[in-house]
């Protein structure tokens, strides 16, 4: 059975290190704060200026000064620095920040991302995805495998970019790829979700990829 | 010591507003904006406004008031998400758009006021934003060639000020705006708490008062919330 | 959580050096350098370093270390005034010295920190420091490219930290030193006075802890004054 | 009878006006923060990272924390702010010191400055001086107007320059000029210090200038 969102977000927390600072993008990414193993602690950063975030505030206690990149409330906690835009950028391209986990639309064979914008609908703007794929060292993108029966891993993305051979990981609800832009093919497939098996994932990859499965 | 404090927000702006000029103004979203002197700019009419600021916010919030009171020509921004009414006038060719990744937005404007012209990122090759610009390697790296960005007034929100300009933020309402308060040529700030030079700690002050030419004080300003999230009890 | 915080100043600097690494010392002169770091980095042996830092000091003293006992073999920095023994190894040609003007310097360390590898800059045009340079002119001005620096460890000092690596800084010890913290793969901070995480209100860090990965107390370091100045009492 | 260093430092502290950021260089330009005309508030600007700058502390009252560009001992006010050195020479460069004073070893014609280093000397290397008179909107310098029977207001500067066409005025022992790269010639004498002549300014500048005196 194909893993489920928290499941997804589960499996995306095991590249967790302790000590790690981490950028978590919006959507499924957002549950692996709530997915930390045991005995591993991390610093969360906020793109518009915070490191150690905390989680939402009770109620009544929200503070409109207080915000995540995402725009919601949030808190601080003992860990936490505030600073501002320039800094917090300067943490990403730097390569300061140890990993991020984003959202995906598509993700090429080379490890190209594409996850900002779909032609045709208004769009809303890059914001800091592309420094974030620029400038964190390690990338793991979670998202469904197919949408709307087509493959979301594919040989070109189809859909504007936003980097270039930024991906090091893809963990969708059916299994896990390794990307090494340096091998061909460049995707290597090293886990399954429970009961899915490589034929379902070869055929609904549209990617070249090789099996490492253990 | 000229007086760089002003009764409100309008005297504040008092003869630094003219049609076309290029304004930068703090904020994240809605977090940390200078609404007191977004509202003077609008009531003043100026006109053909660019804009340059991360996210134009909500409806008629911050930047947004400019929005729909149509003072804006064209917008330098990462994000135009949540307003719906600068969509609008974007997709009837009314507004001028130039989306830029925020990293390389805050870095353009850091440059800017810090008297370097141009710099090269690695943000964006490959994609859109690298179209029509100059990439080179270095160490065999592909980067962008970004340039700075001055404004001709930028305006900024802060917690506490001193009336020598020194200023600090509090939390998150930091963001972009001691960054922008240095790259125009005028700098007006505005401030929820006006204490008198030697109440701020030096070692705590963010903004120097060297970049702030005028204040405004704002007490108890409203702040509206985007999202509000909460958690139970336990 | 990974402990950040090492007994003392050799063990903090366990595994990290090696002969013909490059480090990058925060401190103007005298004031606010990372002494305790810098005498077990000279007790520890390594050679051939090349050392980024404003001013190698005093005799003895900080950077002023490394030169007595030789372990420099490349000094990039913007003045050498105060320190015979280096001027004296320099003349011999003992020692490679690259001078750079203070501003660039620091914002090369900064570039380096932050992503960017190369930005241009007015300062130093038609002097001897273009030489070589790639100049260009943007809006009819010309500039100079520099490249960002990073090195392989930076030891900065700093008034007070939490054992999350969250540094404050006293006056002008401040100086290089939270620029230098951003800018090499391993960041060691010298603190005099060491917290627990929030004791340090969070709007009044300066370097947030992501980049300092070791720590060490150093209570009460000797502090020499270069230049004594007074006034008479009136 | 030619000024003397105070009273060329007392011109130099005329062209400071009420709200100034201001940075003064090392020997003569350190007088002027003596000199301040009545009415008129300015702020001191030190590279090594603090604006609003006191005077010398009481014997006893040093810090070693707290010293200026010269790595003298000072003393906070209640103007002052502290910063890292980056934002110090973002300052600078950004044009936002309204004016630096200066001392020179030579001004060419054009405005070239040289003042850094002596060949054949060791050189104790350029400190701050290239970023401020490449960044610094307006700088004057204060000089004798001689070294060893040699003007220093020459056609071409023949020692190592601090930056080109950098600066807007001269003071020396003798005489007050402009200077504007647009005009030819480019000197302009505007001012004599009493008691000298127009002619003993002729006979000791090299530069070619115009004469504006009222």
């Amino acid at each position: 059975m194909p893993w489920n969102r928290e499941q997804i977000a589960a499996r995306a927390a095991q590249e967790l290190k302790d000590g790690f600072y981490v950028n978590l993008g919006i959507g499924i990414p957002t549950l692996v704060a709530n997915m930390i193993p045991e005995g591993v602690s991390i610093q969360l950063h906020s793109e518009n200026g915070m490191l150690g975030m905390g989680p939402f505030p009770y109620a009544g206690e929200e503070d409109a000064d207080l915000i995540n990149a995402g725009k919601e409330t949030v808190t601080k906690i003992p860990t936490t620095s505030f600073f501002d835009s320039a800094m917090s950028f300067g943490m990403m391209r730097g390569g300061h920040i140890d990993i991020s986990i984003l959202g995906g639309l598509q993700v090429s064979e080379k490890g190209d991302l594409a996850n900002w914008t779909i032609p045709g609908k208004m769009v809303k703007g890059m914001g800091g995805a592309m420094d974030l794929v620029a400038g964190v060292p390690r990338i793991v993108v979670v998202m469904e495998h197919e949408a709307k029966g087509q493959s979301r891993i594919v040989n070109e993305c189809t859909l504007p970019l936003t980097g270039r051979q930024v991906v090091d990981l893809i963990i969708t609800d059916l299994a896990v790829f390794e990307v090494d832009p340096a091998r061909t093919p460049s995707l290597k497939l090293i886990e399954l979700a429970p009961g899915v098996s490589a034929g379902e994932v070869r055929e609904k990859t549209d990617a070249a990829y090789v099996e490492a499965l253990n | 010591m000229t007086n760089k404090v002003y009764r409100d927000s309008a005297s504040a702006l008092t003869g630094l507003l003219r049609d076309g000029m290029t304004i930068i103004s703090g904020g994240f979203g809605i977090c940390g904006i200078p609404d007191s002197l977004l509202a003077a700019i609008e009531d003043s009419g100026v006109r053909d406004l660019t804009i340059v600021t991360n996210n134009p916010g909500l409806d008629g919030m911050g930047v947004g008031r400019l929005v729909n009171s149509r003072q804006v020509r064209k917008l330098i921004a990462s994000y135009a998400g949540e307003n719906a009414t600068f969509a609008k006038q974007y997709l009837a060719g009314e507004v001028e758009l130039e989306y830029c990744p925020q990293g390389s937005l805050v870095e353009r404007i850091r440059a800017g006021g810090s008297g370097i012209p141009a710099f090269y990122t690695p943000t964006g090759v490959g994609t859109q934003v690298a179209e029509g610009k100059e990439t080179r390697l270095f160490d065999g790296r592909e980067y962008l060639l970004e340039r700075g960005i001055f404004g001709d007034l930028a305006v900024i929100h802060a917690w506490k000020g001193d009336s020598e300009g020194n200023l600090v933020y509090r939390m998150t309402a930091r963001n972009f705006n001691p960054v922008m308060a240095t790259a125009a040529k005028v700098t007006v700030a505005e401030v929820e708490h006006l204490v008198e030079p030697g109440e701020i700690d030096p070692d705590h002050i963010i903004t120097p008062g060297i970049f702030v030419k005028r204040m405004v004080q704002v007490p108890d300003p409203y702040k509206h919330i985007e999202k509000r999230t909460v958690r139970q009890r336990a």
